[in-house]
C-alpha cells in the first residue's frame, strides 16, 4: 500500500465522522434552499471520503487513527477492519441516494407548521439527517466502549427527532421510540461499566485481552447479557419490536428509509463488536455453557420474529406497516445465525461462513428496503394515502417505481441475483454444516411468507383498477426524479448481490478469529 | 453480610437497585411525564455506577468522572427532547378534546396515519395543501 | 482545639438541627400558604446559620467561616425572595380558588355556582 | 466497615426514588425528581468528585427541574392518555409483577456487584505523565477537552442536534419562513405568565452575579473543579431567570440564538482540523499552543451549551398552530 494512501485512509476515519457534523451544524444557519444543496454536496463528499477507505481494506490492511495522539488506555482509537469498511460503504451508497431523493421531493422531508397550516418540506430534516449520518459512521468506526455509547446515543436521538418530523401524527410514535432507544442505550453503558471495573480500560482491542485472563466469567457474563437486552431494544428484537411499526409508518417518506436501512444497522454492528471482539467466549466451559445458551436464545426469538413478523405483514391493509413488518421479520434473520457464530466445536470456518451470512443479509436488507420504504412514501405523498385498495392500479402512472420496488422486492425474498441470497445460501450451508435443521426450515418458510406479504403489496398496483382512476395530476419532474432515486436502489440491490464473493474476503481483514 | 461491605460496594448495590427500580417503572407506568421521569432515574443509577467505580481509587479516577459528566449532559439532551415532545403531544389532544363536538366522527379515527392526513386543527383551518 | 469550642460547636448545630425540624413540623401542621411560608423561612433559615455556624466552629478557620457567612446570607436572599414571590402568587389567585378553610354553615361547599 | 452517614445517605437515595416513581401526580414526582437531585449531588460530594457534583447540581437539579416542573404545571392532570390510574381490571397486578421481577433483578446485579474483584482503572499512570501536553492542570478538564476530546465533541454535537430537533417543532421548522434564515422562534416574544414584583427585581439584581459566577467556573476548570458544562448550565440558569421575568431578550435571541449554538461545535472540529494540517491524527495539539486551543474551544462550547440549554426552555410551549 503506497504510504500517501493509507495517510489518506487514516484521515478519512476521523472526516467521516467530522465532516457531516460540521455540514450539520452549518446547515442551521443557511435558508431551506441552501440547505438542500449543502446536504448533497456533503453526501457526496463522504461517499468520496468512503472509497480510499474501502480500497485500503480490500488491499488487506486495517487503517487505524490515535485520535490525539493518546494511545489506547487514555486515548481513543478510531479501526475500520473489514465490517467497519462494509457498513461505511454501504451507509455512503443508501445515504447519498436518499440525499438526493430529500432534496428533489419537499414532501419526503416532512411537514412543518407554517403560516398558512401545515405545508410539505420541512427545514429541520437537514441538520438532522447530516447529524443521523455522522452518528452512523461514528458507531462503525469507533474502537472504544464507551465512544460507542455516544454515537449510540448521537443515533438515537436524530433518529427519534427525523421520526418528529412527521407533524402530528408522528409525535406520539417518536415518544415511544425515544423511551425505547435510551433505554437500551443506558442499559448498555451499564454493561460498559461492568465491563471497565473488571478489565480496567475502555478499548475493545485491550478489553479482549484483559478478559481472556479473567478467571471467573460472571461479571463479562452478566455485562454481555445487559449489551444483548440493551441492544436487542434497539434493534427491536421481537418482544421488544412494538415501537418500530409505529415510528417507521409515521415517519416522513424521506425518514423511513433512514431509519429501516441504516439506524437498525448501528444496534447491530455495536452487538457484533460486543460479542464477537470484546468478550472473548474461550472462557471456562462454565462459562461457555452460559453463552451458549444465551445465543439459543437469540437464535429462537430470531426464528420467532422471522415468522411473527412475517404473518403479522400478511395482515396489514396498509403500505408502509406493512414495509415496517417486513422490517422486523427481516431482523429475525440476523439473531437466527448466532447459535452458528458461538459454536461450540470451535471451527472457525463455520463460524466465519455464518458472520458472512449475517453481514450480507443485513447489507442486502439496507439497501433493498431503503428503496421500498421510499417507493411506498413517494405513493403516499402523492395520493394522500398508503392503503393499498386504494392504491389499486397507480401502477399505471408509474411504470419505473413498480419495477424498481419488484427489484428491491427480490433483495428482500433473497431470490438469486441478490445479497439476500448470498446470505441465505452462505446461512444455509453454515447451518447443514453445523446440522442444525430446523434453521433451513425456518429460512424456507421465512423465504415463502416473504414472497407472500411482498407480492401482496405490490400486486393490487399493478391490477387495473375498475372504477376509472381519480383525476391524479399528472406526475412532475420531481417525482420523476424520486422515481429515479428508488430505481438506482433498486439496480444496486441487484449489483451487489454480484459482489458477494469479494464482501466475503472483505469481511475477512481484521476480523475476530 | 454487613462486615464483609465497603463503601464503594454499598454505593455500587444503592446504584443497581436505583437503575432496576426506574427501569422496571418505566416500562409499567403509562402516564408520559413519570415515564420520563423514570428514564432520567435509570440514568441517574447508571452513573452512579460509574462514579462509585471512580471513587475506588484514592484520587477519585478522572477518566470515569469525566465519563459521568459526558453521561449527565446526554442525559439533560434526552430529558429535553422528551419534554418538548410531551408538550406538544398534550398540546395536540388538548385540541382534540376541546374540539370533539365540530369534528366528525369519523376523522376522529385514532389511526397514526389518517390522523396525520387532515392534521390541521380546526382552529387553524388554513388551506392544507394535500 | 479546646475541649470548651467542640461543646459549643455541636450545641450550635444539635440547635440548628432542631429549628429545622420545627420549621418542617410548622409545614405540616399548617393549613394555608401564608402561615406555612411563615413557618419554614423564618425556622429553616435560623436553623441553617446555627449549624453553619457550628460548623465553622468546628472548623476553626476564619476563612471558612467568612464563607459560611456568605453561604448563610446569599441563602436568606434566596428563601425570602421565593417567600415573597410565593406569597404574590398566592394573593393574585386567591379569588379564584374557592375559599379555603371557612366552613359553610351546612358544610356542603357550594362551590358550585360562586366559580 | 461502612460509616452510619452512607448508610443513611444511601437509604435516603432510594427513598427519594420512591417518591420520586411511585406517586401518582405529576406535581408530586417532579418534585420528588427536584429532591433526587439534590440528594444525589450530596452522594457525589460523598464520593469526593466535585466536578459531577457541580454539573450535577447545575445541570441535573437546576435545568432539568426548570423544565419538568414547567410540564407539570402546564398540564397537571394528564389528559386522554389515563396515565396514572391503575388498570381498572386488576389493580396490584402491576405493582405485583414490578416488584418481583424489580427485586430479582436488583439481587442479582447486587451479587454480581459484590463477588466481582475488581481492576483499578489501566490508564491512570498514562493520564498523569501525558498531563502536561494537554496544556491544563485539572485532570478532568485535560480529559474532557483532551484525552477523550472526541467523546466531548460528539456530545456537544448531540446537545446542538438536540436544540436543533425542539427547534423543527417550532412554528416553520425554526425559521421565521422558508426564505430567511432568521429564528422565527414563536416564543421569544410570546407573552409568559405574570410575576409579582420581586422576581424581576431579584433577577436583574442576580443576574451579573450569575454571569460572574459562570465565567468563573468557565476560567476556573483548567486548573480547579469547573469546566465548560458547569458554567454553561448556570449561564442558561440565568438567562431562563430573565426570560420569566418579562425581560426583553426577544430580540437577541431571535438574532444571536442560532450562530452561539453552532459556534462551538463549529469552532471544535475546526481547531481538531488542525491536526491534520501539520501532518498529526485528528484532535490533536501541539504542547506549546495546546492551552489555548483548549482554552478557545471551551469558551465557545460554554456558549453553545448555554444556548442549547436556554433553547430547550424556550421552545418548550407550544406556538399555536403547532398543536
Amino acid at each position: 500500500m503506497i504510504p500517501v494512501w493509507s495517510a489518506l485512509a487514516e484521515f478519512s476515519l476521523g472526516a467521516v465522522v467530522l465532516a457531516p457534523l460540521l455540514a450539520a451544524a452549518v446547515s442551521m444557519l443557511v435558508p431551506l434552499p441552501a440547505r438542500r444543496v449543502l446536504g448533497a454536496a456533503v453526501g457526496l463528499l463522504v461517499a468520496g471520503l468512503v472509497v480510499p477507505l474501502v480500497v485500503s481494506v480490500s488491499a488487506g490492511e486495517v487503517p487505524e487513527l490515535v485520535l490525539g495522539g493518546f494511545e489506547a488506555p487514555v486515548g481513543i482509537h478510531l479501526r475500520a477492519d473489514g465490517l467497519g469498511a462494509v457498513f461505511l460503504a454501504v451507509t455512503a451508497l443508501v445515504g447519498l441516494v436518499l440525499t438526493g431523493y430529500a432534496a428533489v421531493l419537499p414532501a419526503a422531508e416532512g411537514r412543518c407548521a407554517g403560516p398558512k397550516g401545515w405545508q410539505q418540506g420541512h427545514p429541520g430534516f437537514w441538520p438532522l439527517w447530516l447529524g443521523c449520518w455522522s452518528g452512523l459512521n461514528a458507531v462503525v468506526v469507533s474502537g472504544d466502549l464507551f465512544n460507542l455509547y455516544v454515537g449510540l446515543e448521537l443515533v438515537g436521538l436524530t433518529a427519534v427527532a427525523l421520526v418528529a418530523l412527521g407533524g402530528r401524527g408522528s409525535w406520539e410514535a417518536a415518544l415511544r421510540y425515544l423511551f425505547v432507544a435510551v433505554l437500551g442505550s443506558l442499559l448498555f453503558l451499564a454493561g460498559v461499566g461492568l465491563l471497565v471495573s473488571v478489565t480496567g480500560t475502555l478499548d475493545i482491542a485491550q478489553t479482549r485481552e484483559a478478559l481472556a485472563e479473567v478467571a471467573d466469567p460472571e461479571a463479562p457474563l452478566l455485562a454481555l447479557v445487559l449489551m444483548t437486552l440493551g441492544l436487542g431494544m434497539k434493534a427491536a428484537l421481537l418482544p421488544m419490536h412494538r415501537w418500530l411499526v409505529p415510528a417507521h409508518s409515521s415517519a416522513p417518506s424521506g425518514v423511513s428509509p433512514i431509519l429501516s436501512g441504516l439506524v437498525i444497522k448501528a444496534a447491530l454492528v455495536v452487538l457484533l463488536r460486543a460479542w464477537l471482539w470484546a468478550v472473548p467466549l474461550s472462557g471456562g466451559a462454565q462459562s461457555h455453557a452460559a453463552v451458549q445458551w444465551l445465543a439459543w436464545l437469540l437464535g429462537a426469538l430470531g426464528a420467532a420474529a422471522v415468522l411473527g413478523g412475517s404473518v403479522l405483514a400478511l395482515r396489514q391493509t396498509r403500505l408502509k406497516p406493512l414495509v415496517a413488518y417486513s422490517t422486523v421479520a427481516q431482523i429475525g434473520y440476523w439473531f437466527l445465525a448466532f447459535p452458528l457464530l458461538v459454536s461450540a466445536e470451535h471451527d472457525d470456518a463455520l463460524a466465519a461462513g455464518a458472520y458472512g451470512a449475517v453481514i450480507a443479509l443485513a447489507a442486502g436488507h439496507a439497501i433493498a428496503k431503503a428503496g421500498l420504504f421510499a417507493a411506498a412514501g413517494l405513493l403516499k405523498d402523492r395520493y394522500g394515502t398508503d392503503e393499498i385498495a386504494a392504491l389499486r392500479g397507480a401502477g399505471a402512472h408509474h411504470p419505473a417505481l413498480i419495477l424498481a420496488m419488484g427489484l428491491c422486492a427480490v433483495g428482500l425474498i433473497g431470490l438469486p441475483v441478490s445479497l439476500g441470497f448470498t446470505g441465505k445460501w452462505q446461512l444455509a450451508t453454515a447451518a447443514i454444516g453445523a446440522g442444525q435443521w430446523w434453521l433451513i426450515v425456518v429460512l424456507a418458510a421465512g423465504t415463502l411468507l416473504a414472497a407472500g406479504y411482498l407480492l401482496r403489496g405490490i400486486a393490487p398496483l399493478l391490477l387495473q383498477s375498475e372504477d376509472e382512476p381519480a383525476a391524479a395530476k399528472p406526475v412532475s419532474v420531481r417525482e420523476r426524479l424520486g422515481e429515479s432515486a428508488v430505481m438506482l436502489l433498486g439496480l444496486a440491490t441487484i449489483g451487489t448481490g454480484l459482489l458477494g464473493a469479494w464482501l466475503g474476503d472483505l469481511l475477512g481483514v481484521g476480523a475476530w478469529w | 453480610m454487613l462486615t464483609g461491605l465497603d463503601t464503594i460496594t454499598w454505593y455500587l448495590m444503592i446504584a443497581a437497585a436505583v437503575t432496576v427500580f426506574g427501569m422496571v417503572r418505566l416500562l409499567l407506568v403509562r402516564d408520559l411525564l413519570a415515564r420520563l421521569i423514570a428514564l432520567d432515574v435509570t440514568g441517574i443509577g447508571v452513573l452512579l455506577t460509574l462514579v462509585a467505580l471512580a471513587a475506588r481509587s484514592q484520587a477519585p479516577d478522572a477518566v470515569l468522572q469525566a465519563l459521568v459528566i459526558t453521561g449527565l449532559v446526554i442525559a439533560v439532551a434526552f430529558t429535553g427532547l422528551g419534554a418538548v415532545l410531551i408538550r406538544r403531544i398534550e398540546g395536540a389532544r388538548d385540541d382534540d378534546d376541546a374540539a370533539v363536538p365540530d369534528r366528525a366522527p369519523d376523522e376522529q379515527t385514532p389511526g397514526a396515519d389518517s390522523e396525520q392526513d387532515h392534521g390541521l386543527s380546526p382552529h387553524d383551518q388554513g388551506g392544507d395543501p394535500q | 482545639m479546646s475541649f470548651v469550642l467542640e461543646i459549643l460547636a455541636a450545641a450550635l448545630i444539635i440547635g440548628g438541627a432542631f429549628f429545622f425540624t420545627v420549621g418542617t413540623l410548622g409545614l405540616i401542621r399548617f393549613t394555608d400558604v401564608r402561615s406555612r411560608l411563615h413557618a419554614l423561612t423564618k425556622a429553616d433559615n435560623l436553623g441553617l446559620g446555627l449549624v453553619l455556624a457550628g460548623a465553622a466552629l468546628w472548623l476553626a478557620d476564619w476563612a471558612i467561616a467568612g464563607l459560611m457567612l456568605l453561604c448563610w446570607l446569599f441563602a436568606l436572599a434566596g428563601a425570602s425572595v421565593s417567600a415573597h414571590v410565593i406569597g404574590g402568587l398566592e394573593a393574585d389567585h386567591a379569588a379564584e380558588r374557592e375559599p379555603m378553610h371557612h366552613n359553610d354553615a351546612a358544610g356542603s361547599p357550594e362551590a358550585g355556582d360562586d366559580r | 466497615m461502612i460509616s452510619s452517614l452512607d448508610i443513611t445517605l444511601g437509604l435516603a437515595v432510594l427513598a427519594v426514588t420512591g417518591l420520586c416513581l411511585i406517586p401518582r401526580s405529576r406535581l408530586v414526582i417532579t418534585m420528588g425528581f427536584l429532591a433526587l437531585g439534590i440528594v444525589v449531588t450530596m452522594v457525589w460530594l460523598r464520593l469526593d468528585s466535585l466536578d459531577v457534583a457541580l454539573a450535577e447540581a447545575a445541570i441535573g437539579t437546576g435545568l432539568l427541574s426548570a423544565l419538568m416542573v414547567w410540564l407539570a404545571v402546564r398540564s397537571p392532570e394528564p389528559p386522554g392518555a389515563g396515565g396514572m390510574q391503575p388498570s381498572p381490571r386488576l389493580p396490584w397486578l402491576r405493582p405485583l409483577i414490578g416488584l418481583a421481577c424489580g427485586g430479582t433483578l436488583a439481587v442479582v446485579a447486587a451479587a454480581v456487584w459484590f463477588r466481582v474483584d475488581q481492576q483499578l482503572p489501566a490508564w491512570q499512570a498514562g493520564v498523569e505523565d501525558q498531563m502536561p501536553d494537554t496544556g491544563v492542570e485539572h485532570p478532568i478538564t485535560g480529559v474532557l477537552l483532551a484525552f477523550r476530546a472526541y467523546d466531548t465533541l460528539l456530545e456537544s454535537a448531540i446537545l446542538m442536534l438536540t436544540a436543533a430537533a425542539v427547534l423543527a417543532l417550532c412554528r416553520g421548522g425554526g425559521l421565521s419562513d422558508p426564505g430567511t434564515h432568521r429564528l422565527g422562534v414563536h416564543q421569544t416574544s410570546a407573552p409568559m405568565p405574570p410575576v409579582p414584583s420581586a422576581l424581576p427585581w431579584a433577577a436583574r439584581l442576580l443576574a451579573p452575579a450569575l454571569m460572574l459566577l459562570g465565567l468563573w467556573l468557565l476560567f476556573a476548570g483548567s486548573a480547579e473543579s469547573g469546566g465548560a458544562f458547569q458554567s454553561g448550565a448556570v449561564l442558561a440558569a440565568a438567562f431562563i431567570l430573565l426570560r420569566t421575568s418579562h425581560v426583553s431578550l426577544g430580540a437577541a435571541t431571535a438574532h444571536w440564538l442560532r450562530p452561539v449554538l453552532v459556534g462551538g461545535v463549529v469552532v471544535f472540529i475546526l481547531a481538531g482540523l488542525a491536526g491534520p494540517v501539520l501532518g498529526l491524527p485528528w484532535l490533536s495539539w501541539q504542547p506549546e499552543w495546546a492551552f489555548a486551543a483548549v482554552l478557545g474551544v471551551e469558551v465557545l462550547l460554554t456558549a453553545g451549551i448555554a444556548a442549547g440549554l436556554y433553547t430547550l426552555f424556550l421552545t418548550l410551549e407550544n406556538p399555536e398552530g403547532v398543536r
